[in-house]
């Protein structure tokens, strides 16, 4: 039992960070841009989450205001930010997108308060079911549920769709996808908007499950997402939510078992540069290459 | 490359130069210093990871000096605050520590600091032969830097020491399955306990530990189930321990869990919910004492901060009103005349109760208050009085 | 002088010491490398032991060189196998990897850190005049390298490795130099460190910290040593002279760090070079 | 005469293409070498074999009596091989005479140490400055590279080649993309290093041009080499020819 309680936290670590991380993959397959405030992006979600479920008394509200509010932003760091760099080397959006993070952590800290903020009413945190042994919460189904749903969606959306089978050309052949009709600043928007919002989603889910919003919400995302993505072979959907699943179950395993000498988020980090060693190219190999 | 670009950032230029002088006007206008008589160095982390409760003892030490200055001053003159943002880092406590005394001439200082900050301050402040008060630092070597050096929080190891004689003797707990936070003082006042325990009869069935950034503990809650123990004891902050109690519970586990002095916050029952009930926090503030200066703060921090006092505000507040006394009874501001009348304190009324006094290390002696919440709120869980049991170290 | 201003000194001191060599490894060789805060750690780390057995500064400044440039050798051979956006990764990775290993080592003083670390025997202002000395050797050794032959390689590199090769430059040997050089002085840096605070924890050394040493390269304009020195003293100060800098630390320099890139790219250097190029025209 | 350049049963696979298939050949000192062949011939991974840029699976990489196969190519470089890129890659951000200087200092760059030690740039000034005129590019030494036009870049990667002293310079189509002007401009030039006593190895397309000025001709198909000799001799082998035209390229070889 106690192992399948572990890997149900693996999996339910595995599918948050899959959903925190595919955004980024999807910036960086397009755009080839280490899109490290995304983490902002996610935090904002999940402030916007708590913010409007506890003005409205509705958590559906709350998740409604969330990919609302996030898609423009992610969309306004796109126009604001990414476009002008375009023509620069990858490093110098990463730099500015860095600096992007930490100022919005801490307008976080200014405009919400160093206290962070918790959900009024949160029954939904609190329920847990029991399987034959197995405790497993609805915050952790709801993680699992809505990471199968989203990616579900996004495969279908990328393979049954005009705009999405546009959008994959664009990532993977932009001149002929162009040639087609497909207009690559839209797909970049498009982006952009679906990234952020499935971070926000995730940001809203992590709220529920911590009960807590704080400025440093966002900031685990950033460096733990990047470590996944580039485990998952940038740019690779596929690769991300391998990498997220494979990260979660590890993590879960190894806070027990390696936990004396390393803490959890040098794991990821040792995972990663193990990888690079022996795969230069990651996981999912040279697709990004 | 970035060097490529450099002509066409002219605009870049004027951009620069009007933010940059927005920030002198903004700091010309905040700038000036008020006048005042006996001023007293604070430091506090005020960005970083620490803000959480550097911010709270800000408004307490603010709301400290105000009252003391409401009640006419010290020996007739105002108290004024010198406020350092230290970053909870030692570096920045060393450099606002030398920047409170080249600078301001500050003679009395209060660290409103993690140990991170008072470690590195008090060689300082000892040097230059000023007194500090830590407020809620727990490293012993704070105090141990020498004896113009102050501590008005118990250290970890006694605080879990008493902990290891309230688990064992008043909870009649056994078996502990125990959790660790991964900074100094989680894994001080956790070694107190694990040393203390056995003292008690009680084992510990497993250790766990976590960071300080961690805010999902699926691995620790699945081993816990499984430690199948009387109980649990968890150092951490609020904003780790109410996901972790939380998650504890939401897991299926009832049994007592006893957490740490930083547990103490009423935003830990906020993000615990219904979870929180129960928890016994040890070295908690009462906050139900019939004390007219206790409830006065309550009820002004609040209003002020928009959240109730946590224990961090509490001892902060205590610490002002302690070096305002000590100034008082030295009748003087020298810094080796208020050191003795510190040093000479019996029976201070603090915000947490009376303080029996300091040990010769300036270690605080004080019995430990004990909270269990119920009914989401704060209730009085006995005080352990065995002021022998959790002894500081002496000189 | 105050011990306020020689502290201040001392800061200012470490911190161009940390800049200029991280601009050596990013501004000179093109290598982003987000990390520096795991070198400056090793070597402040390595210090303080030295200190603590031999209470012998001049080994001890040995010490944290050569944990410092050990550990950015082994970095350097990494940044030989991945991709330049993988190496700004793999650094971040190596920082955590530092931190969240020293953490848990008790023989490092795990979270408590070390204190009691045995004084030099120069004083704070003695401390302060070696740590400026330290500087502005740096400062030259840094200036020499743009200069010589080794510098015009790095460019040559950091711009396109490939082109670089066909001219007989072995980039993954300039590569593995400006790690190693690089991070060397950040070894040196963290020496100073410890002599300085006598007291180290490992939170000192965190990614933000590494944020905050790329942050002054970049204002202070990529690959330019005279405009990383004028960040690094200015970013340092900036927060000391302005109340409200100093209470929104982070916001200011990460705000800062986006505006210099969306609008002046070429940092104050650049500004400077620019503004220079005008008034020659006029 | 002893061979500059040889190599020795040079094969690669690429999945389950043999790219190139035992290649064996000799270029003796002051040769003038064609290489061409149709698309897909192999001619691209022999010169990245050649460059140390790909590793074959078998076979030696011999430069100058040494043996480079393992080497990298700024090894190569420095036993006496010179390249040039089919798409060129200057240092856009550096001035003309400065790509062309890097080039020359080779002496210090190839020893980062030696590099270190050394500041003076006087001498090898002088030298790019002398390259730069011979190629015709005198009067650009003060411009960025990044704004030169096309023709012209491609005369820097030929004075940057120069530059480094090669004993053999292997040219990777200097004439692609050039208009008909610039690239008889460029032949010149191509002869003229020859004439200095520097081996030319030349990849082109333009077949009119190899057949011009090369001495000797190698023919690639399929990954092997079906034709080696005198360029008129070489291309009025029938297997040759049925390579061509079988190999859809039209060629004015008999023009």
């Amino acid at each position: 039992m106690y192992y399948i309680d572990l890997a149900v936290t693996g999996i339910s670590f595995g599918c948050m960070y899959a959903m925190m991380s595919v955004g980024l993959t999807l910036v960086y397959g397009l755009l080839r841009i280490l899109h490290v405030a995304h983490a902002a992006v996610f935090a904002l979600g999940a402030y916007a989450t708590v913010l409007a479920a506890n003005a409205t008394g509705s958590l559906a509200l709350g998740f409604l205001a969330a990919i609302i509010v996030t898609p423009l932003f992610g969309m306004a760091i796109y126009r604001l930010l990414y476009e002008p760099l375009l023509g620069y080397r990858p490093d110098v959006p990463m730099i500015a997108s860095v600096g992007l993070l930490v100022l919005m952590q801490d307008a976080f800290r200014v405009v919400f308060g160093e206290q962070g903020v918790t959900f009024r009413r949160n029954a939904f945190s609190f329920t847990t079911f029991d399987f034959y042994g197995v405790t497993v919460s609805a915050v952790q189904i709801a993680l699992v549920v809505t990471a199968a749903i989203v990616f579900l969606g996004l495969h279908l959306f990328t393979t049954r769709t005009r705009i999405g089978v546009g959008w994959r050309a664009t990532v993977s052949k932009p001149r002929i996808a162009a040639s087609f009709g497909v207009d690559p600043i839209k797909v970049r928007y498009l982006n952009f908007a679906i990234g952020s919002a499935l971070a926000a989603i995730a940001g809203g889910l992590v709220a529920l499950l911590n009960n807590l919003v704080d400025p440093a919400i966002g900031f685990v995302v950033s460096y733990k997402a990047l470590a996944i993505i580039v485990l998952g072979g940038l740019g690779s959907v596929r690769g991300t939510l391998i990498a997220s699943l494979v990260l979660g179950l590890v993590e879960a395993y190894g806070t027990i078992f390696i936990g004396a000498w390393l803490d959890r988020d040098a794991i990821a980090f040792l995972a990663l540069i193990i990888l690079l060693m022996i795969r230069p190219q990651g996981f999912a190999g040279a697709r990004a290459a | 490359m970035l060097r490529q670009r450099f002509k066409s950032s002219a605009s870049g230029a004027k951009a620069l130069l009007g933010f940059a002088s927005a920030v002198v006007l903004l700091g010309a206008i905040t700038a000036t210093p008020a006048l005042a008589d006996i001023k007293i160095g604070f430091q506090v982390p005020l960005t970083g990871p620490a803000a959480t409760d550097g911010k709270s003892a800000q408004i307490a030490g603010e709301m400290a000096v105000e009252d003391i200055n409401a009640a006419g001053g010290v020996l007739g003159q105002k108290v004024q605050l010198v406020t350092y943002d230290d970053q909870a880092k030692s570096d920045q406590a060393i450099f606002t520590a030398n920047k409170l005394i080249g600078e301001d001439g500050v003679k009395l200082v209060v660290n409103g600091s993690y140990s991170a900050s008072g470690r590195a301050a008090a060689p300082v402040f000892q040097k230059a032969g000023v007194v500090m008060i830590s407020a809620y630092g727990v490293h012993p070597d704070i105090t141990r830097a020498g004896d113009f050096m102050f501590r008005l929080v118990h250290l970890g190891p006694p605080q879990g020491a008493a902990t290891a004689l309230y688990v064992g003797q008043t909870l009649k707990l056994k078996r502990i399955s125990v959790i660790t936070m991964d900074n100094d003082y989680g894994q001080a006042t956790m070694d107190g306990f694990v040393g203390a325990s056995s003292k008690y009869g009680i084992e510990v069935v497993n250790k766990y530990s976590y960071s300080l950034k961690d805010r999902q503990f699926g691995s620790i809650v699945a081993s816990v189930k499984r430690d199948n123990a009387d109980g649990v004891y968890a150092t951490g902050y609020f904003f780790t321990g109410g996901p972790l109690v939380a998650q504890l519970r939401a897991a299926g586990i009832t049994i007592p869990i006893i957490g740490s002095q930083a547990f103490d916050s009423e935003k830990f029952i906020e993000i615990a919910g219904p979870a929180a009930e129960g928890t016994y926090i040890i070295d908690s503030f009462d906050r139900e004492r019939k004390d007219e200066a206790l409830q006065k703060f309550f009820a002004g921090f609040k209003q002020r901060a928009g959240y109730a006092p946590e224990g961090v505000a509490a001892i902060t507040y205590s610490a002002f009103k302690l070096m305002a006394d000590g100034i008082k009874r030295a009748n003087s501001t020298e810094p080796k005349k208020v050191r003795d009348a510190l040093a000479a304190t019996k029976d201070f009324p603090l915000l947490e109760g009376n303080m029996n006094g300091f040990n010769s290390l300036h270690e605080i002696i004080m019995p430990i208050h004990v909270n269990e919440i119920k009914d989401g709120k704060f209730k009085p869980a006995g005080e352990i009085d065995d002021l022998n049991a959790f002894a500081p170290p002496e000189k | 002088m105050s011990a306020y201003t020689i502290s201040i000194v001392s800061i200012i001191g470490i911190n161009v010491i940390l800049a200029v060599s991280l601009n050596m490894i990013s501004g000179f060789c093109g290598q982003i490398s987000l990390g520096h805060g795991a070198f400056f750690g090793a070597g402040a780390y390595a210090a303080a032991l030295a200190m603590f057995a031999t209470a012998n500064v001049p080994l001890a400044v040995v010490a944290g060189v050569i944990a410092g440039s050990l550990l950015g050798i082994i970095v350097g051979f990494a940044s030989l196998r991945v991709r330049s956006d993988f190496l700004a990764v793999t650094t971040i990775g190596i920082n955590f990897l530092f931190v969240g290993f020293v953490r848990k080592q008790s023989w490092l003083g795990g979270e408590m850190g070390i204190s009691g670390i045995p004084p030099t025997g120069l004083g704070a202002a003695g401390n302060m005049v070696m740590i400026l000395l330290m500087a502005c050797a740096t400062v030259a050794l840094s200036l020499y390298v743009s200069r010589s032959w080794m510098g015009f390689a790095f460019r040559a590199v950091g711009e396109d490795e490939q082109a670089a090769t066909t001219l007989g430059i072995g980039a993954g040997a300039y590569k593995l130099a400006a790690f190693g050089i690089g991070t060397a002085l950040a070894g040196l840096a963290g020496a100073l460190y410890t002599f300085f605070t006598q007291f180290i924890t490992v939170d000192a050394f965190d990614f933000i910290f590494s944020v905050m040493l790329m942050a002054m390269v970049v204002i202070g304009g990529i690959g330019s040593t005279w405009g990383v020195v004028t960040a690094a003293v200015g970013l340092t100060l900036l927060p000391e002279a302005i109340r409200f800098v100093n209470d929104y630390r982070l916001l200011v320099f990460g705000g800062m760090l986006v505006l210099v890139i969306r609008l002046a790219p070429g940092g104050l250097a650049g500004l400077t070079r620019n503004l220079f190029d005008r008034v020659r025209q006029a | 005469m002893s061979a500059v350049l040889q190599l020795d049963d040079v094969a690669i696979r690429f999945g389950g293409v043999q790219a190139v298939g035992g290649v064996s050949c000799a270029v003796e000192a002051g040769d003038f070498v064609g290489l061409i062949g149709p698309n897909g011939a192999g001619k691209t991974t022999l010169i990245r074999i050649i460059a140390g840029l790909l590793r074959p699976d078998r076979g030696k990489v011999i430069l100058g009596g040494i043996d480079v196969t393992g080497d990298p190519t700024s090894a190569r470089v420095r036993c006496g091989l010179a390249l040039t890129h089919q798409i060129v890659r200057p240092f856009r951000e550096m001035t003309v005479l400065d790509n062309v200087v890097l080039a020359a200092g080779i002496g210090y760059t190839s020893e980062p140490l030696r590099a270190l030690l050394h500041v003076s740039r006087r001498r090898e000034s002088e030298r790019a400055a002398a390259i730069l005129a011979s190629v015709g590019l005198a009067g650009t030494e003060r411009k960025l590279a990044g704004a030169l036009p096309l023709g012209q870049l491609k005369r820097l990667e030929l004075a940057r080649a120069l530059a480094v002293s090669p004993k053999v310079v292997l040219l990777d189509e200097p004439l692609a993309g050039l208009n008909h002007t610039e690239a008889s401009k460029q032949v010149e030039t191509i002869s003229e290093v020859h004439q200095r006593g520097i081996t030319v190895v030349l990849v082109e397309h333009n077949l009119e041009e190899v057949m011009r000025i090369c001495r000797r001709l190698i023919v690639l198909n399929n990954g092997i080499v079906i034709g080696d000799g005198e360029p008129r001799e070489v291309m009025a082998d029938p297997v040759v020819h049925d390579a061509y035209v079988g190999g859809g390229m039209v060629t004015h070889a008999e023009a």
